[in-house]
Parts: structure tokens; C-alpha cells; sequence
């Protein structure tokens, strides 16, 4: 049994790095905010098989939100407003997609040789997630980094939140307060970033961040 | 109980600042304000006298204010007991040249609020105790004076200079505080006393002196520290220039033989190298460069850089004596830099007046609109060659004692065992001597060019005599000028508590040698009596007068000057400052200075006037200053790119800094 | 009693100075005319012009101030005073102590201060002309003064006249290389400060070549009369300041008799007469050079002056 | 029974609601000022009775400092803001349905840096720092100006990715602490975590602190975290930036210290000094030469508030009593003269209308009191006698320098090159010939200086209360 949950959860901890290797080279905003969606949907499941192995149940309710939330909700609404604003076809990236995936190659890397240095007996379920959990988080500032679109880096700030979650669910015990307060945030996120959106919109003709530090503090 | 009245009197005078802040524009605060700092200042140059004549011992006092386990501690020893005299003495004197000069400042509430704060800094610094109070005083010395630099702000040269003062400053406190931070140690024992206990090895102290060096001397105007004092001394109002010339560089130097002489406990041989090549150096330079103003202040400025090399000299000469250990030369060196400390705040304060007299007369800083004012302003002008005799180092007045002795010092060298101080010390008398008659050809420019010849301007044309509360600040200063000069004996005796605590003994007693010599080591040796020279030279000049009035022909008559037969000649065909200085600076500026002249001719029969310009390239500034200055532009302007970078980039910053710490992780261990 | 004698022979000093020294430029002249083959002037014209001088009257500039008529009197008293303490035919008179060797120079130095303000008061080119070369002359001569005042004082270990004579005098000293370096960079300062030739030319009135000459072009009656006698005394100062460091033999104990006395006074005279002598030989035998040739000369005085120290504090050690 | 702890927390809390309630500014400005006043009062008492703290909040020397700094500068910039909002809205900046939203926001920011600072718990002290975060963002935005939604943006941006780190290197404290101390909430209770500290994992807690520092340090303003720092000091309306100067970098730079005290105590893990003594270095001398080309005065003494909080970072880098003793004095001195810059340039911006320094001239002739205000904390804040920075900058120069001289003159170098960047600006704004508009401020200046006053007064004489405490908590810093 111990073995098996093992696996299991190393397998969705994994298969989270992987979806987030897979953002890394959408380039297209649709495509992008369904990879997204992906990745929330394999959270929601390995969070759900955190709260079965450690038997936590307040940990359903953390796989629960983030499978509405992030899994649909948000990436339903993103739909809407890129299409809204006319940019779902828009192509972006500032670095190739070759060279993102190298870097992220490093990235998990680093982060492996960081985490492995724990001493074992902080048991190896929570090592090995940390791991990857660390790993999707740089990927997500990776993302956020390789970026030049408003929307594409919201993605990657909540790819990146998601790795906390991982992390956060593979802390055996950890109390509720974590798991909240990340939902909270996401959603104040969420809204304020919507707000902004919105005021973006009203003023300039695109969200693209560019046009927005071309009204810089002190132009010449 | 005298620190505790000096305190008082402190007290009084930064009461003061906020009185004048009350006092705002109104005509009345001039009378009160420098009033009240004249008797102040006076009360407490004569208690410091008092303790320096009477060696006792006064007991410190700690306030519980400054660093909170420390306490502010004060104490009056005899150097600073007589630096406290050197500083009341210029402060009373300039609050008196004041009460009269100040009735025509034209912005009374710039200035009035900072000086009495200013004297009450200067004060502080020599009684405080302890590093913290020492640079705390310090550095407020450095702001007020800086408020009173910029006093007249409107003009953009005076912010320029009081920009260029206050990072000077700031350096120098700098300097000053890592001194403090490496006697102190890493727990902060900055109580002198424990300092003075604290036996540095010798490789700190030698970082100690060169910090104290650098720190003292940019407040002092060592070259090459000296570029803020000809801009900053004559931006202020004439008599604040005279406190920060005439006082304010011998709180410096008080700074310096504080750390150098007491603190820093014996000296090793070399220091005195370091200090004599800066003090010949300073003096030199400080000449030359003012043989090439013709700004009258700007002028006095310089000179004052080239005084406070000679005393920087003499200190260097004390410096290699006592770490020979030969007392008693130590002791005549010593007493000959201070002595010198005292004639120059003496004459530098006067003669500041004397410009500050022709400032308010004329309105004019620059001596080529000058001329011919001993007609319009005698008195000033009498008491105005008082000074320049007395700081051209010339018999009998006091500015030759001090050089004399000095002199009598390298004289006494020749025994000192180091062969770098062989040849250093004569290469400095050479430099001191030089500076001395440049001085004089200087001042007989500072004063024929103003004073003498006819009038080149109109303002000049009709100057009127400057008040009666100037002259006699200006007239009391002359008296001292004279008095030090005909019985430095007095003045010696008064020095021997300071020597005695810091060389260790004093010059043999002076004063009851018959006929009131002055006598360094022997008789034999050598000896002056100023005394007798100024008998003699009033006896015999006043009998050739007698006689020759008397025996042969008394009559006089006016005509016009000869003119080789071209009839009346215009003011400006007289010399002027430049053309004055025209063969010195052929002969000295060409390399120091870069000085070219380009004369433009018009071709026969042009209407055009020829002219001739002058071109002067201050290298000292365009090898140091100005490398600096671009060097913060260069970085200013390439960092600033980083207030224009998109966010993304930002995130790019904090990723690169995240990715860089876990690397740091990975091979750490 | 002593006392008494010591002032008589101090008087006599001064009384002797201020009337040998107009008879030593009237020497100089003669001889000098007589290596011309020219037959000069009687040896006693100077005093006789003084004479004039005195009783004509003074014609004073409009825009002249107080000052220009009281640095005549200064220049002359601050020379006069100098040259009557340097040791002529006897050392250690009552007041020689009063002012050592730094103090003549300085006193000198006052003197010619003055006199360059004189040369700026009324306000023609002629006087700044003289002043500001004059300025520039000194201000290379007296460090070199110094310099030289510097070597004999180490040697002599006193900068007290009197006392560096009889130390000069006693053979103790012997010969030394800067002795000689002293010596010549002397006699160059001495010709540069009494305006002789070829720094100056004291007999020109060409206003742009002369420099001495400028300064005072503006005096007249007395007070010409008192500047040309301070220059001469100065003359004499510089060459009894020569004889008594260098050729000191002769000079008159002080506690010597009058026998010795006698002696004293007679060697000075010959040692005038052959200072003069010498001048007089070198004036005619060379030409005026430009102003700004000066600067080289004196600087090459100042660096002989600066050798012989820097020789003599090294041999100290050795 | 409500104790000063939870008042401390709940009058800001109810006060921002009525204040989100109630309708017309000048009403609510007062009752803003009245709130924080009371909340200051509050945190006074603390030192009257200490109340006893729980697993959720605590009280000890340390904090007790942050608090009754915070409340305080809370209150008196209400006063300001009274003042300043007023003019906002007669010139129309600002509609009276923003100022009651900005006042209900600065009632909620100050909640959440109370909590924050009395939070026992990593991971509340974490939500509050969060949420003080958002209200800020919400307020530099509330001109809805281009440049100043590009700073609510970048601040936003930046501030939540600054969040997610801390967010992370608090699970990873959390996991360390797990094995030693157990499951559950026990082991996210700061008292706890530092009694057991020497026997967590180090290698974890090493991961976690490179975290807190780059979460954390993002708020401080850490160079090259800083990126939104000046936008939003220079975009937000003046107050705000005398709050976020002042008070907010404070506070996330209260939650470093925590860890630095935690990872202190583990022999085997990573030394925090190194890295926070570069960090504050590289903040300070990068501050320092970004003074030098500021056309905005907000945004110059933005980028001093980084130059500042460099050095604060290097003093407690540096650790040792002295060191912190400084590094605590600095702190405090700094929040209080800059938030008195703030008002003074605040009023002056109103004054000419203008925030660009080319604009302003001869402030001392125009407006003699702001003007020489200004003054006096420009002198202040560039460390010069007899005002409070400079014994704290004595105090971290002169002790480095007897340890480590390299780093110590590094630092010298960086305030003499502030000192330089600020007087330039601060000569063209202060003095020369007046220029632009002359109309005399209806300013409040009593909080500015009774700042002042304060700074100048500690420069002079700290009171042996004041000494003894901040003793302590330099002790505790180790």
C-alpha cells in the first residue's frame, strides 16, 4: 500500500511537471489556457490523493476548490475575455521554445539537486513532491518570465500557485489556514488582475504589458 | 567647573539660533544676535585663557546625551583649552566686525539663525571627549557653516561651492569616522580615554593617521583636499569667511594633533615624512594658486591653504622629533606650528574684514574693478597693510615669529637619524622659504592692487569709510598682529602647558629674558627680539625724519604723475592684478597651471580693442575632481536604464536572483 | 662701563655704516668708469648728491597717498637698522642678537615690500612695471638667500651673525664643497638684490628695461635722496654680510681691545675696497640680460643654495 | 475581555468598515485620524499591561517596537492625509466614492500590518502581509492615471510573485519543523519553532530561507527586487507612499528577521548575514547611484527609502549588538523622517502642482516652512548631525569597519554617493531662484514636525527606556 500511494502520488506530482513543460511551448493563448486547465485538473487530482493517503479529509475541500476554480472556472473566464479582447489568436513568446525548454530541463534540475539534500528521514513522499513541487513553481516564473502577454503570465503566476498548492498538500498535517489562504489569494488575484483587465482595456487598446510600460514614471 | 561654564556659554549661543529664527528679517536681530555672540564668545575666550594659563587640571563632565552607554563627555586640556581661545577669539572678533557689517546683509534671516550655532559647534568639537560627540560637533560645524555658505543661494556659483563644501565634508567625516571605528574596535569604546588606552598596532595606527590625515585635512584645505575652501570661504559672508579661514581650519587642525599627537599615542618616523611632503606641498600650491586670483577673497582663501601648510610643516617637524624621542626640538616645533595657528586666525580674520570693508564699500570681490580706495577708506587701508605685512611673514609683526621658529626647527633637523628626513626636511625649508616671499609678492599685490593707484571703477570712485564697530574688530585684530609680534614671548610661555602635554616638555621660559628675547634653544644659537627691531626701525626712521625735516628742506608740492609725455593717462593703463602677476606666473604657472596667454591684435587701422586673455587649467581639479564626477555620471546614467525595463524583465531580475541563490544552495556545502 | 662702551661702539656702527656706504657706490662708480677709460665722477659725487637731494624740494603725484610718503622713511630705517647689525670690524655688538641672519633678510624683505608698494601708489605703468619684476626677483632671491643662510648656520650651528663669524674666523671649519656652493649662489643674490648689472642696470632711466629704477621713478627731493642712500646701505649691508661669513678674518673680538679694534676697522675697510674692486671688474665685464633670463639665474642660486644644505645635512651623517 | 493586543487589531478593523460605510470625506477623514488614534493608543498600552500571547498572536520586546512605530506613523499620516485628501478632492483628483474606499483601505492596510507584526503564526503572518499587499496595490492605483495603473500593476505583479515565494519557504519552515515538533499547527508557532530550531533539518531550512529572502525582501525593496518600489512611492497618492515607505517595508522586513533569528539558531544551516549583507550592499550602492538621474521627487526619495533600507538590511546582516542595536535605531529613524519627507513633499507637489523636480525652485523663499522642512529632512536623511540617522549610521559604519573593512568602506561609499545625489536635487528644489506657482499651503505640518522633532531629539538623547528596549531586542537578534 505504501509503495503504491507512493507512485501514485509521484506519478501526478510528475505528470504536474510535465503539463507545466507542456505550457512552456503553447505559444497560442487557447491552447495555452487548456493546458492550463490540465494542469489544475491534475492538482485537483493529486491533492485528492494526498487527502486519501494522509487521510486528511479538509484536504478534499482544497482538491474540490482548486478543480472549480482553477480546473474551470478561471480558465472559462480567461476564454471570455481574450476572445473579448481579441488576442486568442495572438502568437507570443520572447524566448524560442527551444531554448524554454532547455532552460526548464535546468530549472528541474537545480531544483532536484536543492531538495535532495534533505535528509531522508523527512519521509521521501514529502522530498520527492517538494521536488517537483519546486520544480513547477520555477517553471511558472520560467513562464511568467518567457512571456510578453498579460494574460500568459497570469497563467503562469497560477501554474506557479498550483505548485505551491502540490507543495503545500504534500506537507503531511499542515493546517487549513494554508490551503485557504491560497484559494483566497488566487481569487483576490484573480479579481484584481480582472479589474485591471478591464481598466487596461478602457485605456489602452490592448493588454499587452509592453503598452503599459511604454507609459513609463519618467519618459523623456 | 570650566567645562561646565563652557557648556553654559554653548548653551547660550544655541539658544541663540532659534532666537534669531524668531527674530526673521527684522533689523533687530542683528544687534541682538551678534551681540549676545560677542559677549558670549568673549566670556569664554577669557575662561579658556584662564585655563590655559593656570595649568590645573579640570575634571570632565559626561551628559547623558549622545550614544546612550556612553554619555557625551567633555573636557578642557590645555591644547584644546587653547584652541578654545584660538576659535572665541575669531568668533568674538567677527560677531564685533559683525554688529556693523551684518546691518547691510540683505537676507539677515539665511544667516543670522546658523552662526551662533556655527561658534557653538566649533566650540563643542574642542571640548568633546568622546568620538561620537567629536564628530557629531564636527560634522554640525560642517552644516551650519554649509547654511551659511549658501546664505546667499540665489547666486547658482555659491550653491555650486556649498554642493562641492558638504561632500568634502561628509568625506572628510567619513574618513574621520572609520579612524574612530578602528580605534574604537568592534565594541565601540569611543571614550578617548579608552582609546588613548588602547595601544593600536602599528600597522592600524598607520592606517589611523592616514584616515585622520585625509579626514582633518579636507576640512582643513590640505592639497589636494582643498578644492571646496577657495569656493566655499568666499561664497559665505565676510565674516563667516573669516571664521571658516581664520577658525574654523584650525578646528581641523586641532582635530589632526588631537589623533595624531594624543590619541595615537608615539609616532613612527615615517609619519612625519607623510605629513611634512603634505605640509610643503599645501603651502606651495596654496601660494601659487592665489598669486593667480584676482577675486580678493578667493585670494585670501588660498592664502589660507598656504598657511595651514606651514603649520602642517612645523607639526610635521614635531611629529619626526618626538618620534626620535628629542623633546625639546619637539617641543620648539610644535610650539611654532601653533604659534602659527594662532597669528594666522589673528591676521586671516582681519584681512577677511578688511575684504569684507571693501565688499560693502564697493560691492566689488574682484580687484581689477578696485583701486585707490586708501584715499576713500584709510583706516581700513592702514589696518588692511597690518595684516598683509603680518601674514607676508615680515618683522615685527607676529606672522614672522611663527615662521622663524620654524625655520629654527628644520634648523635643529640635521641630528635626526633617518635618512628620508634628511633629505625631505631641507627640500620643505626650501618650499617654506619660497612660499614665504611668494606670500609677500602676493600681498603687495593684494594691496597696491586694491588699495593704491587711482580708482578703476566708479564704485571704487566713491567708496565711503566702512563703520566704527568693523574698524575696531579690524584696528583690536591689528594691535594683536603688532603685540604677538613684538613680544612673542608671551605668547610662547602661554603654548608650554600644550607642548608639556604632548611632547612631553615646553620651550625654555621666555618671558624675564632681559630685554624680552626670544630664545628656541640658546643664546648662542640663536635669538630674536622683535621688541628691539621695531625700536629700532620706528627710532632710526623717525630721527631721519626729524633730521631731515629740520636740518634740510621740508617743502612739498603737488603735480601730476610723470607720464612720459602722454597727458592723462586713464586708470587703465595701471597695473593690474593679472599684469602683476605676469612675470611669477611666466615663471611658475606655465607648468603648474597650464597658463597660456593669448593676445589678439587687431590689424593696424581696426577699431576693434586688442585684448589678451589668460587661460589657467587647475590640473589638480581635472586630475581628481573631475575624473570622480564623471565616473558618477558614467554609473548614474548606465544604472538608470533600470528605471525603464518592462515588467517582465523585472521578473526576469527576480527569477535570475531565485535561480542564483538555489545554485549558490546546490554548491554551497 | 662696559655697557657704556658697548653702546658707543653700537653708534659708531651705525654712524659708520650709513657714511661708508654712499662712498662704496662712489667707489663702484670709479672704478668702473676707469675701466672705461672714462674719467668718472669724483669719488664723493653721492654724497654730494644725497646733499642735493635733501635740500631740493619734493614734488609729490596728485593721487600719491600717505603711504607713499612714509615708505621712504620705513625703507631707510628698516635698511639702515639691518646693515648696522651685521658684524663689520668688530662681532658680538650690544644688540647683534637682537635680530639673527633670518631676521636681516626679513628685515630687508619689509623694506623692498614697501618699496614695491610705493612703486604701485600712484598708479602708472612705470611703477608696476618695477614692482611686479621686483616681486618676481625676490620672490626667487630670498628663498635663495635662506638657503645659503641655511648651509653656514648647519656649519656654524647658530644663525646669530656674530657668532657664525667667530666660528668662521676659528680654522676649525676648513674648506667645504658647500661652503663654495654658498658662496657663489650668494654673490649671484647679492647682485640680483642690489639691482646691479646684469640683473639691472642701476644707471639706466630706459623705463623698460629697468627695474629698481621704476619703482622709485616717481620720488623726488628727500625722499629720492633716502631710497638711493638705502639702496647703498644695502650694498654695503650685502658685502659686509660676504666679508663676515666668508672672509672673516680680522673682525674684532668682543671682548677685544681697542688695539684689536683698530685692526677690525681697517680689514673691513680693505675688504670694502676689494669687494668693490670686484664688482666693479664683473659689471664692466658682462651685459645686461632680459627680464625674463632672471628667473633662470636666481633659480639657478636657489638650487646651488639648495645643494649646499642638502650636501651638508647628508655629511653630517656620514 | 478585549485586551490591548486585540485592539490593536480590532478598532482598525471595525474603523474600516464604518468606514467603507459611511458617506462624505471630510466626516470620514476625521474619523480616520480618531481610529488610528485610537489604535496607537492601543498599542501603547501594551507596554502598560502585557498581554499574554497565544498560539495565533504574540507580544514581545521585538514587536512591541514594530507596533507602537507602526500605529503611530499610521496616525499622524492620517492627520496628514486629512489635510492632503481635502485638496485632492477640491482639485478634483480624487471622487469622494474613491476617498471613502481609500480610507476604508488604509483602516484595512493597517489591520494587516498589526496582524502581521503580533501573528505567532508563520503562516498568518503570512496572509497578513498578503493582504496588506493587495490594499496597497489598491490605493497606488486609485488615480487610475497611465502611469499610475502601470505602477498598481507592476506592483502587483511583482508584489504576488514576491508573495508566492514567501509563500513557499514558509511550507518548506513548516516541513522542517514537522519531524521535530510534529503534525499540526504546533509546528507553525513561532514560539515553538524557535525553541526547537537547532534540530531542523538544515538543508530544508536553507531551501526555505533563499525563499523568505526573495519573497520577503521583495517587499523590502530589495535591489533587484525593488523594480516596484519607486513606481508606486512615486504614482500612489502621497500618503500611501509615506505608509509604504515608512511602515510597510518595516513590516516585511520584521518577518525576515524572524526567519534570519530561526535559521541563527540551526548551527548546520546556511549563515543568513552573507546573503543579507550582499543584499543590503548591492541595495544601497545601486540606490545611491539611481538618485543621481530623478526628474520625479517622489520617486527620488523612493529610490533613498531602498538605499536606507540596504543599509538597515547590512546592519542586521552584520548581526552583533551594536550592529542590530544600529540596525533597529536606523529603522525607526528612517520610517519616521522619510514619512516626514513624504508630507512635506506631498504638500509641495500640491503647492506647484507639479512632482517633477525641474518644476520646483526656491522652495525656501516661496514656501519658507515646507521648504526648510524639506530641508531639514533631507539633512536628516542623508545622515547628517545632530539628527538621529547619523548615530545609526555611526554606530554600522564605525562598528563594521573595526570587523570588515571592505564591506564597511563599500558602505561609506554608497552614503557619501546618496549623500551627493540627494543634495544636488535637494539644492535645485530648495534653493535658487524661485519658479512656478508661489500660493501658500494649507498644510498640516504638525505631523512633519513633530517627526522631526522626534529624530532630532533621539539624535541628541535617547531616553534609557527606549535604550534598554532596543538592547534587548538586539540581544534576541543574536
Amino acid at each position: 500500500m505504501r509503495g503504491l500511494s507512493f507512485d501514485i502520488a509521484h506519478l501526478l506530482a510528475g505528470s504536474l511537471v510535465l503539463v507545466s513543460f507542456m505550457q512552456l511551448y503553447q505559444d497560442r493563448l487557447y491552447a495555452l489556457l487548456n493546458v492550463y486547465a490540465l494542469h489544475a485538473l491534475l492538482l485537483a487530482a493529486s491533492v485528492a490523493w494526498q487527502a486519501f493517503v494522509q487521510d486528511a479529509p479538509h484536504l478534499y475541500l482544497t482538491a474540490v476548490i482548486a478543480l472549480l476554480f482553477k480546473a474551470v472556472v478561471i480558465p472559462t473566464a480567461l476564454h471570455r475575455i481574450i476572445v473579448r479582447l481579441g488576442i486568442h489568436r495572438q502568437i507570443e513568446t520572447v524566448v524560442g521554445v527551444g531554448p524554454a525548454m532547455l532552460l526548464g530541463m535546468g530549472l528541474v534540475a537545480l531544483s532536484m539537486v536543492v531538495m535532495l539534500r534533505v535528509t531522508a528521514e523527512a519521509d521521501p513522499l514529502a522530498r520527492e513532491d517538494l521536488a517537483f513541487a519546486l520544480s513547477v513553481v520555477l517553471l511558472g516564473l520560467l513562464m511568467m518570465v518567457t512571456r510578453r502577454n498579460a494574460v500568459s503570465q497570469v497563467v503562469g503566476f497560477m501554474s506557479l500557485e498550483n505548485g505551491l498548492v502540490l507543495a503545500a498538500t504534500g506537507a503531511k498535517g499542515m493546517p487549513l489556514v494554508v490551503e485557504i489562504s491560497v484559494a483566497f489569494s488566487v481569487l483576490i488575484a484573480f479579481i484584481v488582475v480582472g479589474i485591471f483587465l478591464f481598466r487596461i482595456r478602457e485605456r489602452f487598446d490592448t493588454v499587452d504589458v509592453q503598452a503599459l510600460d511604454r507609459f513609463r514614471g519618467e519618459r523623456r | 567647573m570650566m567645562v561646565e561654564y563652557t557648556l553654559y556659554g554653548v548653551a547660550a549661543l544655541l539658544i541663540l539660533g532659534p532666537i534669531a529664527v524668531a527674530f526673521g528679517t527684522s533689523p533687530r536681530g542683528n544687534g541682538v544676535v551678534y551681540g549676545a555672540s560677542l559677549i558670549v564668545s568673549l566670556t569664554l575666550c577669557i575662561m579658556a585663557l584662564l585655563t590655559l594659563l593656570d595649568h590645573a587640571v579640570v575634571p570632565g563632565v559626561t551628559l547623558p546625551l549622545g550614544l546612550p552607554w556612553l554619555g557625551a563627555r567633555f573636557r578642557i586640556d590645555a591644547l584644546s583649552a587653547f584652541f578654545l581661545v584660538v576659535v572665541n577669539l575669531g568668533g568674538a572678533a567677527s560677531s564685533l566686525f559683525a554688529l556693523g557689517y551684518g546691518r547691510r546683509e540683505h537676507s539677515p534671516e539665511r544667516v543670522l539663525p546658523f552662526y551662533p550655532a556655527y561658534l557653538a559647534a566649533m566650540n563643542l568639537v574642542m571640548l568633546s571627549d568622546d568620538a561620537f560627540s567629536f564628530l557629531v560637533s564636527w560634522e554640525f560645524m560642517s552644516l551650519t557653516s554649509w547654511g551659511l555658505v549658501i546664505a546667499h543661494h540665489r547666486d547658482p556659483e555659491n550653491l555650486r561651492a556649498g554642493y562641492v563644501y558638504l561632500l568634502m565634508a561628509g568625506f572628510g567625516t567619513m574618513a574621520l569616522l572609520l579612524a574612530f571605528g578602528l580605534l574604537a574596535g568592534a565594541d565601540g569604546n569611543y571614550g578617548f580615554d579608552a582609546i588613548r588606552g588602547s595601544h593600536p598596532s602599528a600597522n592600524l595606527a598607520a592606517l589611523v593617521l592616514v584616515l585622520a590625515i585625509v579626514g582633518a585635512g579636507s576640512k582643513a584645505g590640505v592639497v589636494p583636499l582643498h578644492a571646496w575652501l577657495p569656493l566655499a570661504h568666499p561664497a559665505a559672508p565676510s565674516h563667516v569667511s573669516a571664521l571658516m579661514s581664520g577658525v574654523m581650519t584650525k578646528v581641523a587642525v586641532y582635530g589632526f594633533v588631537r589623533i595624531a599627537f594624543d590619541l595615537l599615542g608615539s609616532p613612527a618616523w615615517w609619519w612625519s615624512m607623510v605629513v611634512l611632503a603634505v605640509g610643503g606641498i599645501t603651502a606651495i600650491m596654496g601660494v601659487l594658486y592665489a598669486l593667480m586670483q584676482h577675486d580678493l577673497k578667493r585670494l585670501l582663501a588660498f592664502h589660507t591653504v598656504e598657511n595651514i601648510g606651514i603649520i602642517y610643516i612645523g607639526l610635521g617637524l614635531a611629529l619626526a622629533f618626538k618620534a626620535h624621542d628629542m623633546p625639546v626640538a619637539a617641543a620648539l616645533a610644535l610650539t611654532a606650528g601653533l604659534l602659527h595657528v594662532f597669528n594666522h586666525s589673528v591676521f586671516k580674520s582681519l584681512l577677511f574684514f578688511g575684504a569684507g570693508a571693501v565688499l560693502n564699500a564697493t560691492g566689488e570681490r574682484d580687484m581689477e574693478h578696485l583701486g585707490g580706495l586708501i584715499h576713500r577708506m584709510p583706516q581700513t587701508a592702514f589696518v588692511f597693510l597690518v595684516g598683509c605685512v603680518a601674514i607676508s611673514a615680515l618683522p615685527p609683526l607676529n606672522g614672522f615669529v611663527s615662521e622663524w621658529l620654524t625655520f629654527q626647527a628644520i634648523l635643529l633637523s640635521p641630528q635626526l637619524p633617518s635618512w628620508g628626513l634628511k633629505f625631505l626636511v631641507p627640500a620643505v625649508g626650501a618650499l617654506l622659504a619660497l612660499s614665504a616671499a611668494l606670500a609677500a609678492a602676493c600681498f603687495v599685490k593684494a594691496f597696491g592692487v586694491t588699495f593704491l593707484g587711482r580708482p578703476r571703477t566708479p564704485a571704487a570712485a566713491d567708496a565711503v569709510e566702512t563703520d566704527s564697530n568693523s574698524l575696531a574688530a579690524m584696528f583690536f585684530l591689528g594691535a594683536l598682529c603688532l603685540v604677538a609680534g613684538i613680544l612673542p614671548g608671551i605668547f610662547i610661555d602661554a603654548l608650554a602647558p600644550v607642548t608639556r602635554t604632548l611632547v612631553g616638555t615646553n620651550m625654555p621660559h621666555q618671558v624675564g629674558l632681559d630685554w624680552l628675547t626670544v630664545v628656541p634653544i640658546a643664546e648662542s644659537r640663536s635669538s630674536y627680539n622683535g621688541l628691539l627691531v621695531f625700536i629700532f626701525v620706528t627710532m632710526s626712521g623717525s630721527i631721519a625724519a626729524f633730521a631731515i625735516h629740520r636740518l634740510a628742506s621740508d617743502k612739498l608740492r603737488r603735480g601730476p604723475a610723470w607720464d612720459c609725455g602722454y597727458p592723462d593717462l586713464s586708470p587703465a593703463t595701471q597695473y593690474t592684478a593679472s599684469s602683476f602677476a605676469q612675470p611669477i606666473r611666466r615663471v611658475y604657472g606655465t607648468t603648474l597651471f597650464r597658463a597660456r596667454e593669448i593676445g589678439e591684435m587687431p590689424p593696424p587701422g581696426a577699431t576693434t580693442p586688442a585684448r589678451l586673455t589668460v587661460d589657467l587649467r587647475d590640473l589638480i581639479w581635472d586630475a581628481a575632481y573631475a575624473p570622480i564626477g564623471a565616473f558618477v555620471n558614467f554609473a548614474a546614467e548606465r544604472l538608470n536604464v533600470l528605471q525603464f525595463l518592462t515588467i517582465r524583465r523585472y521578473l526576469t531580475l527576480v527569477f535570475g536572483a531565485l535561480v542564483l541563490l538555489l545554485l549558490v544552495l546546490a554548491i554551497w556545502q | 662701563m662696559a655697557v657704556i662702551r658697548d653702546f658707543i661702539l653700537q653708534g659708531a656702527q651705525m654712524l659708520l655704516v650709513l657714511l661708508l656706504s654712499p662712498l662704496l657706490t662712489g667707489f663702484v662708480r670709479k672704478v668702473k668708469a676707469r675701466l672705461l677709460r672714462r674719467q668718472g665722477p669724483p669719488l664723493l659725487q653721492p654724497y654730494r648728491d644725497l646733499m642735493r637731494l635733501m635740500r631740493k624740494e619734493v614734488v609729490l603725484a596728485e593721487n600719491a597717498s600717505w603711504l607713499f610718503r612714509v615708505i621712504p622713511y620705513i625703507v631707510f630705517a628698516g635698511t639702515w637698522v639691518a646693515a648696522s647689525l651685521v658684524p663689520t670690524f668688530r662681532s658680538g655688538l650690544l644688540f647683534s642678537w637682537s635680530a639673527d641672519l633670518i631676521a636681516l633678510i626679513a628685515l630687508l624683505g619689509s623694506a623692498r615690500f614697501f618699496l614695491a608698494l610705493a612703486g604701485l601708489d600712484v598708479g602708472t605703468s612705470f611703477g608696476g612695471i618695477g614692482s611686479s619684476r621686483e616681486v618676481m626677483i625676490a620672490s626667487l632671491a630670498e628663498p635663495a638667500m635662506l638657503m645659503i643662510m641655511f648651509t653656514v648656520a648647519l656649519i656654524a650651528g647658530s644663525t646669530q651673525l656674530s657668532t657664525m663669524a667667530t666660528h668662521m674666523a676659528s680654522g676649525e671649519v676648513g674648506v667645504r664643497v658647500s661652503l663654495g656652493l654658498a658662496l657663489l649662489a650668494l654673490i649671484m643674490v647679492a647682485i640680483a638684490e642690489n639691482a646691479r648689472i646684469p640683473i639691472d642696470n642701476p644707471a639706466t632711466h630706459l623705463e623698460l628695461t629697468m627695474v629698481h629704477e621704476a619703482m622709485v621713478l616717481e620720488y623726488s627731493g628727500r625722499h629720492l635722496a633716502l631710497i638711493d642712500l638705502a639702496s647703498e646701505l644695502k650694498m654695503l649691508l650685502y658685502v659686509s654680510v660676504i666679508a663676515c661669513l666668508f672672509v672673516p678674518w680680522g673682525i674684532a673680538t668682543p671682548n677685544g681691545h681697542a688695539a684689536e679694534i683698530a685692526v677690525g676697522a681697517v680689514a673691513y675697510i680693505a675688504k670694502l675696497t676689494v669687494g668693490g674692486l670686484l664688482l666693479a671688474l664683473f659689471e664692466t665685464s658682462i651685459a645686461k640680460m632680459r627680464v625674463f633670463r632672471v628667473p633662470a639665474f636666481l633659480g639657478a642660486a636657489l638650487m646651488l643654495g639648495l645643494l649646499a644644505t642638502l650636501l651638508l645635512f647628508v655629511s653630517r651623517s656620514l | 475581555m478585549i485586551d490591548a493586543l486585540t485592539g490593536v487589531l480590532i478598532i482598525p478593523a471595525i474603523g474600516a468598515g464604518l468606514l467603507a460605510a459611511l458617506p462624505g470625506y471630510r466626516l470620514t477623514a476625521r474619523l480616520n485620524v480618531l481610529v488610528a488614534l485610537l489604535t496607537f493608543l492601543a498599542a501603547l498600552s501594551l507596554f502598560v499591561v502585557e498581554p499574554r500571547s497565544g498560539s495565533y498572536l504574540l507580544v514581545d520586546d521585538f514587536n512591541k517596537v514594530f507596533i507602537v512605530l507602526t500605529t503611530f506613523v499610521g496616525f499622524t499620516t492620517s492627520v496628514f492625509s486629512a489635510s492632503y485628501i481635502v485638496h485632492e478632492i477640491e482639485i478634483g483628483r480624487l471622487t469622494p466614492t474613491f476617498v471613502r474606499f481609500y480610507h476604508a483601505m488604509y483602516q484595512a492596510l493597517m489591520f494587516a500590518m498589526n496582524l502581521a507584526l503580533v501573528a505567532n503564526n508563520i503562516g498568518l503572518m503570512w496572509v497578513a502581509i498578503e493582504m496588506a499587499t493587495l490594499t496597497t496595490v489598491l490605493m497606488v492605483g486609485i488615480y487610475r492615471t497611465h502611469e499610475a495603473l502601470e505602477a498598481a500593476w507592476k506592483y502587483f505583479i511583482l508584489g504576488s510573485v514576491g508573495i508566492a515565494l514567501a509563500l513557499f519557504g514558509t511550507i518548506l519552515v513548516y516541513m522542517a519543523a514537522r519531524p521535530v515538533i510534529g503534525e499540526g499547527l504546533e509546528a507553525m508557532v513561532w514560539t515553538v519553532l524557535i525553541t526547537h530550531a537547532a534540530k531542523f533539518d538544515p538543508a530544508l531550512l536553507n531551501v526555505a530561507f533563499v525563499f523568505l529572502l526573495l519573497g520577503y525582501g521583495t517587499k523590502v525593496g530589495l535591489a533587484p527586487l525593488h523594480a516596484w518600489l519607486p513606481d508606486a512611492h512615486a504614482e500612489g497618492p502621497t500618503p500611501i507612499s509615506a505608509v509604504l515607505s515608512g511602515l510597510l517595508l518595516n513590516v516585511a522586513l520584521y518577518a525576515l528577521l524572524r526567519f534570519k533569528m530561526l535559521l541563527a539558531l540551526n548551527p548546520a544551516a546556511i549563515a543568513p548575514g552573507p546573503l543579507m549583507v550582499i543584499m543590503g550592499l548591492v541595495s544601497c550602492l545601486f540606490a545611491a547611484f539611481m538618485l543621481y538621474r530623478r526628474r520625479d521627487i517622489k520617486r527620488m526619495f523612493a529610490y533613498s527609502s531602498i538605499e536606507h533600507m540596504g543599509i538597515i538590511v547590512f546592519a542586521f546582516g552584520m548581526g552583533g549588538t551594536l550592529a542590530n542595536f544600529a540596525g533597529l535605531l536606523h529603522m525607526t529613524m528612517h520610517s519616521l523622517t522619510k514619512s516626514a519627507i513624504f508630507f512635506a513633499v506631498g504638500h509641495i507637489a500640491q503647492v506647484k502642482g507639479t512632482q517633477k523636480i525641474a518644476d520646483i525652485s526656491g522652495l525656501t523663499v516661496t514656501n519658507p516652512v515646507l521648504g526648510w522642512g524639506l530641508v531639514l529632512g533631507v539633512v536628516a536623511i542623508a545622515g547628517l548631525p545632530p539628527l538621529g540617522i547619523f548615530m545609526s549610521e555611526f554606530l554600522v559604519v564605525s562598528s563594521t569597519f573595526a570587523r570588515e573593512p571592505w564591506l564597511a568602506t563599500i558602505l561609506v561609499l554608497g552614503i557619501l554617493v546618496a549623500l551627493g545625489g540627494l543634495f544636488l536635487r535637494l539644492n535645485a528644489i530648495a534653493f535658487g531662484e524661485p519658479r512656478g506657482p508661489t500660493a501658500k499651503a494649507e498644510a498640516s505640518y504638525v505631523p512633519m514636525f513633530a517627526h522631526l522633532a522626534i529624530v532630532f531629539v533621539v539624535g541628541i538623547y535617547m531616553p534609557p527606556a527606549l535604550v534598554s528596549g532596543f538592547q534587548n531586542v538586539a540581544r534576541l537578534l543574536g
